[in-house]
């Protein structure tokens, strides 16, 4: 236990000076863009170097527990865990923070003078983001949930005078609030059950599984309901997904890459840690939940992004849906996590590609993203046309795109487990994915009336989206490599 | 010397491609020449085999030439025995004069080199039909002259009708193939071979007589088909809106034969069939009949001849289902002589008429084609079976075999007397509305004798019709003896004593001799006879068998697949897939619509699904 | 040398090289398509060429792990089965390509599009590992759902969604089993999960097991042939899509469906097999009947041909369900055959709808006329299609109806009758379109087909008619790998292969007085 | 009758109960928003209680973390409320229903 070390905490250490210095040059000098740009975006870079470090050291060393005080008077058990699942996904989110920091350039650009808070925020989610990954200790990760929640409902209704702006960060705040007030519910009781905040260390939950006897087996159960309905609602896995349609549709285009798929990231890490981790023991009891769960997620998912007209909410609907999926490696337990890491960590690009895309189109402040308005977008922007339908191609899990890899992935590890009625789902809902994806992917090549008008994107978010299909091909065509890295990416 | 006979395919086969890629290049008539000289090349190439067969100096054998199919045992070989060899003579001798004819006849049609080409294509694939070793090989001639007949069928497709008559003639005939093909498929399952030699040796040993009755019966159905017999009869007559020299060659002479060839050939497995033998002799029987009950209404020469063809194929079913072999082959022969005879000397009036084949527009051609008029009058007299003409003997033969089977045959005979009785007087009737009485030709109609390329062919033909029927009489029996080496595994039955076959050829000849004198008294006059009268309109309509098949069969099939086109795939099977999608689009559409905006209703959603989860984890995990 | 991986790459290099055609010299695409789409054209004869007659195991194999703890690796190999399949794909899509210059709009999409599909219908012939066989087999729906939705016909978002859809209905059912089969391997190979096929072969499934996983499989396979009821996204595929879209469609990607029956669901499943061998065998005859029923009525000439691949792909499946050594063989020459005659049909309608745009078989009539090169050709298309003895359509049909006929009498005696069938909506349609007297005015004066088209049309004339005299060459390659399939059948079930051969009491004179010395023993096996 | 831990947790489920309640029923952002808070006080409450009967700090230092997160989530919460009600002069969420479908 080597508390001195700071590497454990050095990604949040190094996003949190990011955001300060941002915040300390705006204040010192004028609030012009060309200075925190470039240190954000070389913060992310740093905050990934760090993931690599920390990799590099959990291979060296294992890893382990810190930052507990045990001497007579206090006793706190331990508050960061450095693995290699917490530092994959320190490297994924660093990685994806930056693309969607490119991808969101535009809408900084647009907010002028604003923009510090913007970008500011931005580092301070991700943050928030990676503390749920690397911590025992289930109030941390409530901390860290809301670091990134608060960060994204401000970031949602970052547009003043917009309606749909307003809204989407009401609704966001109003009901994000209620989840996480379900989860930190959930989190008091497992507590008032096991007398533990921590899933690992000496007085931790899986320990005290091993010693002692519930006497009110209710109270944790309620609690594992209620930590489970929380970050449910952070990923929209439904039925607890009704918030992110509205959300992502009235958000600032440019912005909301991040929120899909940062919370996407961190929530199935912390699902991930909580469940499989801390009670792993008892995955007979939760994972039949988790897999309706993920059924209803997938068709939920699917069958109403089939219906939908408007681009964003389509990519919302299809968010759900990959809940469903991520939530199908869940149920193989820690067979599952490399599964889940894989599919995750891709879509993550994926989706902010996507996000990307509709704030080039539609201009990264825009609500409302008709899919009609990508008619002909192979030839007003070929670039853009292509990379949009090779994301499209990779979300729907056509082969040799990434999609497809997590998809079998994670059916595999859910065949597995037994899970093959899942499978069966997983695999008729990628048949209605199909439909919605090809829809936008003829749209894109069908030919419009403004043909001519051209769309030329900024450097930068042609930079997001470039980054996001590398991904989704690379790693659809040659999986191996991340394959094995995330065979390692395991929790303690 | 069998070595070379696979050059009997191949020349005709060259032929064929010579004038279909450099036709147009080689001109007429010379195109005409080229394909008539490949034929001949090719019977000058089988006349040498043919008689050391005669003579005895090569036996009966197979010629192996490639492996076809080697699942099936299907190879290329070719058997030549006194059956094919005769066949193969036919053919290719036939077939030259009348690529002969044909230099003259189609002279200035446009596609004249297509012409020759689907010529020789045809007698490339009668070859590839008679010389075949095995049925799978007979298989594809049997379909190969389809195609050609269809081919030349339909040569003057810009005429509606002679398309039409093509298309109709192959698939009719494709009905009958069906069950050859079925036949083949239960031949294999039993030998295990296709091959002519090792079937007729092992048949009676491998197979019952029930499997030889069926394999029989489905053969008979592909020679149905193909011999015109009822009821896949209808296609001949309308294949007549071919040239006449395909009417000759393919229509009466050759192809239509193949039929009883087949048969013949298969001799062995139908005399293990009673049964089979029985339906073959009425069906034949009952085609001769009726085709003959059509013929003497018509007014089409080529009409007349084609149902003739009809009446005549049936004589020689008959003689296969009375397991007269060599008399039917003998028929056959012989009527391939004169019938090719009389389509010849037909098409070289219809030359003269300009086209015109309503024989009630001609009369008192006599004098203006006399070498026509001279050589159909030695068809006329044969077909009619006038001793000593050709057709006398052959028909005669099968009449006698018919009676020699007592019982209920003997019903077969006195209706196969009537036929040759009817034979003779729409033949008489045919001669004299031709070439005696009046000219009624209208004016600007300019009748004359044909070229010397169509009167030769005809004046060889004139005399084989005239002589060839001496080879087999009662006395002499060369033919019958010849065709033995092909009949080795048949039993042969009793024959009739000579006084006995004398007297049942007199009963013929007076039959013959009554019909033509009845024609003469009904036609050989200044006006041409009324023919009307509920028989001859009816008879003139075929018997309205063509109508009835549309109203029964080719009506109610077309409404069935509309049917299952128009209902069943799209109503159905695609109702079914849409309702799938729509059902899932509309389990979108109502999610979506619990999807209200209400940040209320979310929560409440959340609330009610929070609850519902603890409940549910409460109610799973009492195992804790 | 890896000459499939090769192989498989040689196209993908091809899209690549054309992707590079600069955008200001469209006219370069094709040529430039044409000769990049020669290559695989050259390796597949090489593997053709040195294919060892005879041997049925798998050859040319290749064997590379990619995923050790799944079992996924890059396995190719051929054998007599996916080898003619290789060789028809490298074929037609030189021709399709060529064939393909009324494509004027983003020619170069289009080219790359072709590209790549042949990539992938080359992996699902070649690949091994049911991982990377079902990337493939799923991967193809891409390009081809955008060539008919980008260039196909009125109708063709409709129908490039509707095929799509199908499939990959029958993909999701495919892809539960694969994935239930590489766990179930897996945990009998001590590993956590095992694509690979040799592996799988060797799992031992319950008999419970195999009628699950042979229906996933089946679904899959039954749309893509397509069976009947699953057709009826055929006619509409066909008929939107351009027109080497039909060719490669009805050329290749049926033969993906039959092709996986025989390498998967008959390897791999041998009781099920057995058992459901005669439903399976009863819809391919309804197949049979009602496609060429249904074809007889159809007003479109592409839809006509559409439904008669659904007859045709009926004899197929029912040779293969046949469970006899013919009547295999005879599908697999039938795929071939199909393959060619339909490409070939495909090929002439769109060279005249090039010229006339409409492919309603009423606004033609008396073409034979205007354009008899092109009639000639199509009426050799025809009758091969209808199975005139002598062409490759035949020798198919034939051997499989005497071999189904030594299993399933009755089923194939009402199978014949599509032959019948196949002659009326195929004589009836050209009667229609080729002869008569010409009515519709738009007709007169139609080019003839010009030197590049009839170039296109010789390969395909001589090979159906090279199949149809001299087959043995391709059957002599293909029944030993059906030999063991059925082998591995009569092993692992109670069934017994009714055997080609002489019954009892047949007194064998084949050849008592032979000419010449038949060396027929050592053919026949 | 003595106090136990018990009672405090069911003193905190009602309030966590009365809290969804509010939320569920009330039209005002506002209200909304307490209610929302009220439920964190909940939680609060259980951690606190439990705390002490288990003899354990971590419940109280939680409880402490809680407050701040509720703090912060006060000054956001209510910066988009007013922003909300300065467009449309009315926190009435029933109002915000746009984005739907």
């Amino acid at each position: 236990m080597q508390n001195a070390a700071l590497l454990p905490v050095a990604f949040e250490v190094v996003l949190l000076v990011g955001a300060l210095l941002i915040i300390l040059v705006a204040v010192v000098f004028e609030r012009k863009l060309r200075y925190w740009g470039p240190i954000a975006g070389v913060t992310f870079l740093a905050a990934a170097g760090v993931g690599l470090l920390q990799w590099r050291d959990v291979a060296e060393t294992g890893g382990g527990l810190f930052f507990s005080a045990q001497n007579e008077s206090l006793v706190l058990s331990p508050m960061v865990v450095m693995d290699g699942f917490s530092a994959f996904a320190a490297i994924v989110l660093g990685l994806v923070g930056l693309v969607a920091l490119l991808g969101a350039w535009d809408l900084v650009a647009s907010v002028r003078q604003r923009s510090v808070e913007f970008v500011a925020l931005m580092l301070l989610a991700v943050a928030g983001l990676h503390m749920m990954t690397a911590t025992p200790n289930l109030v941390v990760i409530f901390i860290g949930l809301e670091t990134a929640s608060i960060s994204f409902y401000i970031l949602a209704g970052f547009i003043r005078r917009s309606k749909t702006s307003e809204e989407s960060a009401m609704k966001y705040f109003l009901l994000g609030s209620l989840g996480s007030a379900m989860f930190l519910y959930g989190v008091a009781l497992t507590f008032a059950a096991t007398g533990s905040l921590s899933i690992y260390g000496e007085n931790s939950i899986r320990n005290f599984f091993s010693v002692e006897i519930i006497t009110e087996p209710g109270i944790l159960l309620a609690g594992l309901a209620l930590m489970l309905v929380g970050l449910f609602f952070k990923v929209s896995a439904a039925p607890f997904h009704q918030w992110a349609p509205d959300v992502y549709q009235g958000a600032p285009s440019g912005a909301v890459g991040l929120m899909a798929a940062g919370v996407k990231v961190a929530g199935f890490a912390a699902l991930a840690r909580i469940f499989i981790s801390g009670f792993g023991a008892y995955i007979d009891t939760w994972a039949p939940i988790v897999a309706v769960i993920a059924a209803l997620s997938m068709i939920v998912g699917t069958t109403v992004a089939l219906v939908q007209t408007d681009f964003k909410r389509l990519l919302a609907y299809s968010g759900v849906a990959h809940a469903g999926y991520l939530l199908t490696t869940m149920v193989a337990g820690v067979e599952g996590i490399p599964a889940m890491w894989f599919y995750v960590s891709t879509y993550a690009f994926m989706i902010v590609g996507a996000f990307t895309v509709v704030s080039i189109v539609r201009g990264p402040t825009s609500g409302n993203a008709p899919i009609g308005s990508f008619k002909g977008l192979a030839k007003r922007s070929p670039e853009t046309g292509w990379l949009l339908a090779i994301i499209m191609l990779g979300m729907s899990g056509m082969p040799f795109f990434a999609g497809f890899i997590g998809k079998v992935f994670a059916f595999v590890v859910a065949g597995e487990a037994d899970y093959l009625w899942l499978v069966m789902v997983g695999t008729l809902t990628t048949v209605v994915g199909f439909a919605f994806y090809l829809r936008v992917v003829s749209t894109i090549f069908s030919s419009a009336e403004d043909d001519d008008e051209r769309i030329e994107p900024s450097m930068s978010a042609r930079f997001a989206v470039v980054i996001s299909a590398v991904v989704t091909v690379v790693f659809g065509i040659v999986p191996w490599p991340l394959l094995d890295v995330v065979r390692d990416a395991l929790p303690l | 010397m069998i070595d070379v006979l696979w050059l009997v395919i191949a020349l005709p086969l060259v032929g064929s491609t010579i004038n279909l890629f450099f036709g147009k290049r080689i001109g007429q008539p010379l195109a005409g020449w080229v394909a008539f000289g490949f034929v001949a090349l090719a019977w000058l190439v089988a006349l040498p085999a043919t008689f050391s067969l005669i003579d005895g100096s090569i036996p009966v054998e197979t010629s192996y030439l490639f492996t076809w199919i080697p699942v099936v045992g299907a190879d290329v070989a070719l058997l030549w025995d006194p059956l094919s060899a005769l066949m193969t003579m036919i053919v290719t001798g036939i077939g030259s004069l009348i690529h002969l004819y044909s230099i003259g006849y189609m002279r200035g049609d446009e596609r004249y080199p297509r012409f020759f080409s689907f010529m020789n294509l045809f007698i490339a694939s009668m070859m590839i039909l008679v010389l075949s070793a095995n049925y799978a090989m007979m298989f594809i001639g049997w379909e190969l002259v389809g195609l050609s007949s269809y081919l030349l069928i339909s040569f003057w497709f810009t005429k509606p009708a002679a398309a039409a008559a093509g298309k109709k003639a192959f698939i009719v005939n494709r009905i009958g193939d069906w069950g050859f093909l079925v036949a083949l498929m239960i031949i294999f399952a039993s030998f295990g071979t296709f091959d002519f030699q090792t079937i007729f040796a092992s048949a009676p040993v491998v197979i019952t007589v029930g499997t030889a009755t069926a394999i029989t019966l489905l053969l008979f159905v592909g020679a149905a088909g193909k011999s015109a017999q009822i009821p896949l009869y209808v296609w001949l007559p309308d294949a007549m809106e071919g040239p006449t020299p395909v009417s000759a060659l393919i229509h009466a002479a050759t192809m239509v034969t193949a039929g009883v060839f087949m048969i013949a050939r298969s001799a062995v497995l139908f005399e293990m069939a009673p049964t089979t033998g029985a339906i073959v002799a009425v069906v034949g029987t009952l085609t001769a009949l009726v085709a003959a009950l059509i013929a003497v209404s018509q007014t089409d020469i080529k009409k007349v001849l084609a149902y003739s063809t009809i009446s005549q194929l049936g004589y020689m079913v008959l003689a296969m289902g009375v397991g007269a072999y060599t008399a039917g082959i003998f028929h056959l022969t012989t009527h391939a002589f004169f019938k090719a005879l009389l389509f010849l000397g037909a098409g070289s009036v219809i030359h003269a008429m300009a086209g015109d084949q309503d024989m009630r527009t001609m009369g008192g051609l006599r004098k203006k084609m006399p070498i026509t008029f001279i050589t159909m009058g030695a068809g006329w007299l044969a077909l009619s079976g006038v001793f000593p003409f050709s057709g006398f003997w052959s028909k005669d033969e099968i009449l006698a075999a018919t009676f020699a089977k007592g019982g209920w045959y003997i019903g077969l005979w006195v209706i196969g007397l009537l036929v040759a009785l009817l034979t003779a007087f729409y033949m008489t009737r045919l001669f004299v509305m031709t070439f005696l009485g009046k000219p009624r030709w209208e004016d600007g109609v300019h009748p004359h004798e044909s070229p010397a390329t169509m009167t030769i062919p005809l004046i060889i033909l004139g005399l084989f019709t005239v002589s060839f029927g001496l080879v087999n009489t009662p006395a002499l029996v060369a033919f019958e003896h010849f065709l033995e080496g092909s009949f080795q595994y048949v039993h042969h039955v009793q024959g009739l004593s000579m006084g006995a076959i004398i007297g049942l050829a007199t009963i013929a000849l007076i039959v013959a001799i009554a019909g033509i004198v009845w024609g003469w008294l009904k036609y050989h006059r200044s006006e041409l006879p009324a023919e009307d009268g509920k028989f001859w309109r009816r008879s003139r309509d075929a018997f309205g068998v063509d109508e009835f098949y549309g109203r029964t069969i080719v009506e109610p099939g077309k409404k069935a697949s509309e049917w299952a086109a128009d209902v069943f795939d799209v109503k159905v099977l695609d109702g079914i897939a849409h309702g799938i999608g729509s059902g899932t689009r509309g389990f979108g559409d109502v999610l979506a619509r619990l999807q209200t905006g209400q940040v209320r209703a979310y929560a409440g959603g959340v609330a009610i699904a929070g609850v519902l989860l603890i409940i549910v984890f409460l109610a799973v995990g009492g195992g804790f | 040398m890896p000459i499939l991986s090769i192989l498989i790459a040689l196209p993908l290099i091809g899209a690549l090289i054309v992707a590079l055609v600069p955008r200001r010299r469209p006219e370069l695409v094709l040529p430039i398509a044409l000769v990049v789409s020669i290559p695989p054209l050259v390796a597949a004869s090489y593997v053709l060429w040195n294919f060892a007659v005879g041997d049925a195991s798998f050859q040319f194999t290749e064997h590379v792990v990619l995923v050790e703890s799944f079992g996924i690796s890059w396995s190719l190999a051929v054998d007599g089965i996916s080898l003619f399949m290789v060789v028809l794909t490298a074929l037609l899509f030189p021709l399709s390509i060529a064939a393909s210059r009324s494509i004027t709009e983003q020619v170069k999409t289009y080219m790359v599009l072709m590209l790549i599909l042949e990539t992938g219908v080359l992996g699902v012939f070649l690949s091994l590992d049911l991982f990377v066989f079902f990337a493939f087999f799923e991967i193809v729906l891409i390009p081809m759902y955008l060539l008919i939705s980008m260039w196909g016909s009125d109708n063709r978002a409709y129908a490039a969604l509707k095929f799509v859809l199908f499939t990959a209905v029958g993909s999701a059912f495919l892809l539960v089993s694969i994935v239930a089969l590489a766990v179930i391997t897996g945990d009998q190979m001590g590993t956590f999960a095992n694509f690979d096929f040799r592996n799988v072969l060797q799992a031992d499934l319950s008999t419970t097991t195999q009628y699950w996983l042979f229906g996933g499989f089946a679904i899959a396979f039954a749309i893509k042939v397509p069976l009947f009821p699953f057709h009826t996204w055929l006619p509409d595929a066909h008929t939107e899509a351009p027109t080497a879209g039909s060719v490669i469609l009805a050329g290749v990607l049926l033969k993906m469906g039959t092709y996986g029956f025989l390498r998967f669901n008959l390897t791999l499943f041998p009781e099920a097999t057995v058992d459901f061998a005669v439903p399976l065998a009863i819809l391919a005859v309804i197949g049979i009947v009602y496609g060429a029923a249904v074809a007889i009525v159809q007003p479109d000439i592409k839809r006509l041909v559409a439904y008669s691949s659904v007859s045709h792909m009926g004899f197929v499946i029912l040779g293969i369900f046949a469970l006899t050594t013919q009547g295999m063989t005879g599908s697999v020459v039938t795929m071939i055959s199909h393959g060619l005659t339909t490409g070939a049909l495909f090929l002439l309608i769109g060279m005249i709808y090039e010229r006339t745009h409409t492919r309603r078989i009423a606004d033609y009539g008396g073409l034979a006329k205007i354009v008899p090169i092109y009639s000639g050709f199509f009426l050799f298309a025809v009758f091969a299609s209808a199975g005139l003895p002598g062409l490759s359509g035949f020798v198919g049909e034939f051997t499989i109806l005497i071999g189904s006929y030594l299993t399933l009498p009755v089923l194939t005696i009402i199978a014949a009758s599509g032959v019948i069938l196949a002659a009326i909506y195929l004589l009836w349609a050209y009667e229609r379109v080729f002869t008569g007297p010409v009515v519709n005015p738009k007709l007169e004066g139609l080019r003839d087909l010009g030197f590049r088209e009839v170039a296109i049309m010789v390969p395909l004339v001589v090979l159906i008619i090279g199949l149809g005299v001299y087959p043995k060459p391709v059957f002599e390659r293909i029944e030993p790998s059906v030999g063991i399939i059925l082998e591995r059948i009569e092993a692992t079930t109670g069934y017994i292969v009714p055997e080609r051969g002489t019954p009892e009491g047949v007194v064998d004179v084949h050849y008592g007085q032979v000419s010449e010395s038949p060396d027929h023993e050592e053919e026949g096996g | 009758m003595t106090v136990t831990v018990s009672w405090f947790l069911v003193l905190a489920a009602g309030l966590f109960s009365i809290g969804v309640a509010g939320v569920l029923i009330r039209r005002n952002a506002l209200v909304m928003f307490m209610s929302i808070e009220l439920m964190l006080n909940a939680v609060n409450l259980t951690f606190v209680a439990v705390s002490k009967e288990l003899g354990l700090i971590e419940g109280q230092v939680a409880a402490l973390f809680v407050m701040v997160v509720a703090a912060a989530e006060v000054t956001i919460g209510l910066a988009i409320i007013v922003s909300v009600f300065r467009d449309r002069s009315s926190a009435n969420v029933d109002e915000l229903a746009e984005l739907k479908g």
